[in-house]
């Protein structure tokens, strides 16, 4: 079960129990860290090469002593400068962002080591094993050796071996790095399936926004040792401030409630789009995103195939880059949501074309092709 | 992969090679092949045989149990605690033989540290076969333990992290990872510990003693046919070096599965 | 006795090689190792003689001998490895019998097994003694059928200073060493004679080596072993005179 | 990065630790201190000790130039050639001492398989400082050779192979990325040398002969002493311990610097 | 200079010079290529994980002898069953997919280390490397080991290390794979710049369309140790067949003459976009990308900020997944250019409100803000 409410503090969700809490640090690498994990969230941890993210990881499974603060797991203090539980104690599975696979056992005996040091029996292990193995479409190479196999099939058994274990708390480091195209998509909702379980705790360190947004609940984003913002995806991608997310995140996001498969009523509209993963259930809390690039603006509702038109009023214009970005803020909505901005990027021309000007009363046009819809 | 060598090191290599193998080639020149079924069918000679494997495989066996763990133990340690311990361990090997069987001697020996007190509870060491085990055992093990801590150290501890997090505990990750992995520098410091276990000859002599039967091991009764004729010392000498090679070459090929292909990750 | 009177006359012939003006070339002596302690000491009764020691068993020192040791002077500890270096042709036909060593028992100095002698009080007991194949084992065999009595002992070294080394710890509780070897240790061991002993006497001969291109000069140290001088030295030591 | 060993492994560990060094605390406790001074003070001590440095240096030096190319050859061969290679460089290390001498004297001696054409050629190595170092070499070698060798073999290829992406021929890739790596290695395998040649009694004997000053090292001034007063074959055994300890210990802090962190990737 | 004259045979350009030929075998891995390079250009390999990318990668630079065929280097046999030249004689530089960074050596001394082995003085040899540290975004780490580097910082450390050489043929394994998503744009620009000097020939292993896109100039799809597409990436990404690249990487693209700093003649309509890198050069050769997603359908050219519209029939409505694929075909080009094929994709719901047939005239209409344009 997800709870969803959330807040903008850092500490997003009051729910019963913290899976996860650290108040940390750890000099050598320049990182000082608070944050505290809901039990049952995924959260994403984004930030620079070299930010720390590894590093916030390695506290929580272990594998680095604090120099100072407190770590603790199930509100079970693991770690301290004083105190530490040893790794294998804290049932936290780690994905690292290399394979590291045990050149001495075969790709199946990797994927079943963590069942069997646990007690599970060989043959019920292997059975196991071989199902986390297809799962992530290494299936024919059970009974090669690590070191037979590319760098991505290494990096998906890797995965698979961390996974078969079941943890409570699951920490990931780049696992769809080395993927390829066509396999990312299948592995992501493979992902999102097991995170998706009750209670399960994880923490997905990614550069790429598509994972935070399909695969996690919060975001957590780390700058030069430190978490600068913290909260839902949602709020943590809408809010301005960090630079990080600013450039790179730049998205529209609206929250609504499912009206269809594939349509969701969000700021007094209803949206159509393209669902990530299965389809809407109808009532349930729905997002909304598209690119600000995805915005045509028209001064009157066009006709055409863009199926989603927003009324809205332009509130700024801004130059950035090659660009001119157009900040709307959505028609106060029947509903009572308060009003929500959009942005849209256009080019110069465009602007001086429709002649658009601050206040001025525009319809916001995207396609429904371009328009992400996810369920949470 | 290929990571071809620069030619000059053949040349040295070679030397070292044939420097290192001449020696072994002149014995075998020399040496009265034909006496040797007749010299072999001697008690003594047999009995020395017989004695020398025994106790080789025993405190081989005893330098692994308890030497794998020492060496587990220094290659964990920080640079400062680890060089301490790995310079006491290489003492013994350092020892001219007869001095490592005095030390032994005042040990263990029946007025020796521990000796004295192993005597009033009617443990006696000196003359027996368990003495010429503990000689061997006592210049041998440093070999293994060297070996494995080097091997150890060089690898580090990835692998093992990684076990740990999958839920692995120390106890297991030793048998499932650790011992595995090292399977082939674990044999080849076995094969080493063996190999100077069956050519020891001074701790023996001056600790345990020489009596056909118990204590007296090949590398003694070689010395001793020695007095009376070079020939056939040499002969046995030929024993045991064959008996060294069986073991070293057996060892190689048991570990030769784990090994293959590793290098090209 | 033919030894004996050459002795004593080569004796005197030393003093006036002794005179020479031109120092004699450097004589290199392979000795058995018991003889480390006295042969220095009777090289310095003749300064002059410029003279190099390489101590070592004396079966090593006839294998050394034989693959070509730049030796001058070979002097072992008993006749049986002086045998097969004559019949190598490896040292000049004439040995010199310059010492005899005799055997002894010897126990720790606290006696802790109450042994008495070569007799009932070593039933039991840890006894060490030389193995068959080395001078001092033969000795001991000779001397054991002379006095009618088997020996077992706990174990036979192939060195004679390994036995000792065992009493003198206290690792064995008696063992049959050379009368040189028990007075070395004598604050450490008691020794009995044993009665016959002198009846096994073990010789030492020296004879110069075949090869040598300094015969003359391993000639002068060999006369110079049996000079009354070196005798005391030797005798001092415990060897037996001749 | 920590990786726990079980805890019962320390208790493994900790006895081989006191079974490897009691022995020598027991010679410290009974070695005459007093009489050090002018035991070594003795021309015949001084002689030994100055005779077993250089020649311990030049035989660790030899065996270095030989031997670590001769590792690196076994290390890049196929298991097959490389177990064959690493038993004969092994066979050295097996030798009862004596026969170790003897070997050395049939290939090197006058008489010998290669002697006789050195000797032909005015090259006379027996009963020469030359002989000492060979019998030394000898011994040694195979120590470096064997812990150098398993350092390269767990290694793998890895950086050589992006140094020649990078450029390096074989020969820099050797001196810049094999060897500064391999550094640890390097130093304890020539450490370990150091210490067996320091040791080294029987081939020393047997081969070069014990002559004051030429031939005589401290192993074998022990050995004398030993046959006039065992207490002060002792007292020079602890001053060759010491010297032992200093090497190890010196080799094991130069290597601090390049081994610290390592593990953590 | 890069020559364009590309066909879409094997060997997609007669350039005098082929810098590197491929034509072998390494049954162990399971492949079988065939590959011919021109001088001077740089081919994107592509391809599912395990397909035999590294493997080529390995069979060019040395790493890995082959079984049977042949290697060649600008026209030198460097690899057959019985002949193989060392990998340090052959100029390749490479750059794997683990960094393998020497960890006796300082972050900057790594860098500088293949102008070292190659004779160039220390303090050169520094400056270079510093400079090509600057260049990666790791200045600072200079004196660091390299064992004190998060994963990304190493990747960019080994770019930077194998890039100082300056070889005449670069192999790069997921270069990108690693970086942060606020670096990778100017790696890739900074790659870009490197290889798009003169004769600098590159095989670029990725998984990133964007990285085929703006960095090579070839695409080479590999597919179960195959290459089984090849040619100037414009003409593989379009070529229908591969189920790979159909998949993931369709696009709409087309060729014309760059007309303004960010518009291009294509198709005989001026269409303006964003340029992926520097301002276009009037009158060279560029590139329109935009995604079919990006397309929206109009019956009559609309108002509003969209800026491009192409008059186009109709030729194909097909189904794919959520959405519909439609393909149209541009009306003829006054200037000659044959007709060329877009696809529009659109929600099942527009197609019916539009009530689109075969045949039928439509516009098509991009906003510019989604048009990407190269200067290739
Ligand atoms: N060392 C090896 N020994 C044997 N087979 C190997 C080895 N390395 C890779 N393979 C196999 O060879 C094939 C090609 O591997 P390669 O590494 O070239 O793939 P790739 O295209 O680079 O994949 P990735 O995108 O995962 O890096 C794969 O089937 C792989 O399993
Ligand atoms: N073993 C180490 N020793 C010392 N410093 C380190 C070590 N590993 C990483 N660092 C430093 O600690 C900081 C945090 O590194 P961390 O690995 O957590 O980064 P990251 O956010 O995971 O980056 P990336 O995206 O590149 O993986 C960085 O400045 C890095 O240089
Ligand atoms: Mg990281
Ligand atoms: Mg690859």
């Amino acid at each position: 079960m997800r709870t969803d409410q959330a807040s903008a503090s850092m500490s997003p969700a009051d729910s019963p129990v913290r899976a996860v809490q650290i108040d940390a640090r750890v000099s050598s690498r320049g990182v000082d860290v608070q944050l505290d994990v809901p039990k049952g969230r995924v959260v994403a941890v984004m930030g620079p090469n070299g930010a720390g993210k590894s590093t916030i990881l390695a506290m929580v499974s272990g594998l680095l002593r604090l120099d100072s603060g407190e770590v603790h797991l199930h509100e079970r203090l693991v770690s301290s400068a004083e105190h530490h539980v040893a790794v294998h104690r804290r049932r936290v599975a780690l994905l690292e962002q290399r394979p590291t696979l045990f050149e001495h056992l075969s790709v199946a005996d990797n994927v079943a080591f963590g069942l069997r040091v646990t007690g599970t029996g060989r043959r019920a292990a292997r059975t196991a094993a071989l199902r986390q193995l297809s799962a992530v479409g290494c299936a024919e190479f059970a009974d090669r050796r690590s070191w037979e196999l590319s760098g991505g099939q290494a990096q998906r058994v890797a995965l698979a071996r961390a996974l078969a274990t079941d943890p409570e708390v699951v920490l990931l480091d780049e696992p769809l790095a080395a993927l390829d195209v066509a396999a990312a998509p299948a592995i992501r909702s493979l992902l999102r399936t097991l995170l998706d379980q009750d209670d399960r705790t994880a923490l997905l360190v990614t550069h790429d926004v598509l994972d935070a947004l399909v695969l996690a609940d919060d975001l957590a984003l780390v700058e030069g040792g430190r978490v600068t913002v913290y909260g839902p995806v949602h709020d943590a991608l809408t809010r301005p401030g960090s630079g990080f997310l600013a450039d790179l995140l730049d998205l529209n996001l609206l929250e609504g409630v499912a009206v269809g498969a594939s349509s969701v009523r969000a700021g007094g509209t209803v949206i159509t789009g393209v669902t990530q993963t299965d389809a809407l259930q109808v009532g349930a809390r729905a997002t909304v995103i598209f690119a600000p690039a995805a915005v045509a603006v028209h001064l009157a509702a066009p006709g055409g195939s863009p199926r989603n038109q927003l009324a809205a009023t332009i509130s700024a214009i801004e130059s950035r880059g090659g660009l001119v970005r157009l900040t709307a803020v959505l028609a106060p909505d029947p509903d009572g949501t308060i009003a929500r901005h959009l942005s849209a990027d256009l080019t110069q021309s465009a602007i001086v074309a429709l002649d658009l000007q601050i206040g001025q009363q525009i319809q916001l046009v995207v396609k429904a092709a371009q328009v992400t819809l996810f369920d949470r | 992969m290929t990571a071809p060598l620069p030619r000059s090191l053949w040349i040295l290599g070679a030397t070292a090679l044939a420097f290192l193998t001449v020696p072994l080639v002149a014995v075998g020149i020399r040496v009265p092949w034909q006496d040797l079924p007749s010299l072999l069918s001697t008690a003594a000679a047999l009995d020395a045989l017989q004695l020398s494997l025994i106790t080789c495989l025993a405190s081989t066996a005893i330098s692994f149990v308890l030497g794998v763990p020492l060496a587990l133990l220094i290659s964990r340690l920080a640079t400062t605690p680890a060089t301490i311990l790995r310079t006491m361990v290489t003492l013994p090997m350092v020892l001219p033989p007869v001095v490592a069987g005095l030390a032994l001697l005042m040990a263990l020996g029946r007025r020796g540290v521990l000796g004295a007190t192993f005597e009033r509870w009617g443990i006696e060491i000196g003359f027996t076969t368990a003495a010429v085990v503990i000689a061997q055992s006592f210049v041998a093990m440093p070999f293994l333990v060297v070996a494995v801590e080097g091997a150890l150290r060089s690898t580090g501890v990835r692998h093992e992290v990684v076990a740990a997090t999958l839920g692995s505990s120390p106890l297991s990750t030793l048998f499932r990872v650790t011992l595995p992995r090292m399977a082939p520098a674990l044999a080849s410091g076995a094969a080493l510990c063996f190999a100077r276990a069956l050519g020891e000859f001074g701790a023996t002599l001056t600790f345990a003693g020489s009596l056909q039967g118990v204590t007296r091991t090949m590398p003694l009764e070689i010395y001793l046919q020695r007095e009376s004729d070079t020939a056939s010392a040499l002969a046995l000498s030929v024993v045991l070096i064959m008996v060294a090679i069986i073991i070293l070459a057996a060892t190689g090929w048991l570990t030769r599965r784990s090994d293959r292909g590793r290098h090209a990750h | 006795a033919t030894l004996a009177t050459s002795l004593t006359a080569c004796g005197s012939d030393s003093a006036p090689a002794a005179n020479q003006d031109s120092r004699p070339a450097p004589v290199t002596v392979f000795a058995a190792a018991s003889l480390t302690t006295v042969f220095p000491r009777i090289a310095e009764l003749e300064p002059e003689l410029d003279v190099r020691f390489s101590f070592d068993g004396s079966a090593t020192l006839v294998d050394q001998l034989a693959a070509g040791a730049p030796a001058d002077l070979l002097a072992t500890a008993d006749e049986t490895t002086m045998d097969r270096a004559t019949a190598g042709g490896l040292v000049l036909d004439d040995p010199m019998i310059f010492a005899t060593n005799e055997l002894t028992l010897i126990v720790p100095k606290d006696n802790p097994g109450k042994i008495t002698g070569v007799n009932q009080s070593l039933d039991g007991k840890k006894l060490v003694v030389c193995a068959p194949e080395v001078p001092c084992g033969r000795a001991t065999q000779r001397l054991a059928k002379k006095l009618g009595v088997t020996l077992t002992p706990v174990s036979e070294e192939s060195k004679v200073t390994d036995v000792r080394g065992k009493v003198e710890s206290g690792e064995a509780d008696a063992g049959i060493v050379y009368t040189t070897d028990a007075a070395v240790v004598s604050d450490r061991v008691r020794a009995f004679s044993i009665p016959g002993a002198e009846n096994v006497l073990n010789n030492y001969p020296a004879a110069a080596v075949a090869a040598s291109d300094n015969q003359p000069t391993a000639r002068q140290f060999l006369l110079l072993l049996a000079s009354p001088g070196a005798q005391r030295i030797l005798q001092d030591a415990g060897f037996g005179a001749p």
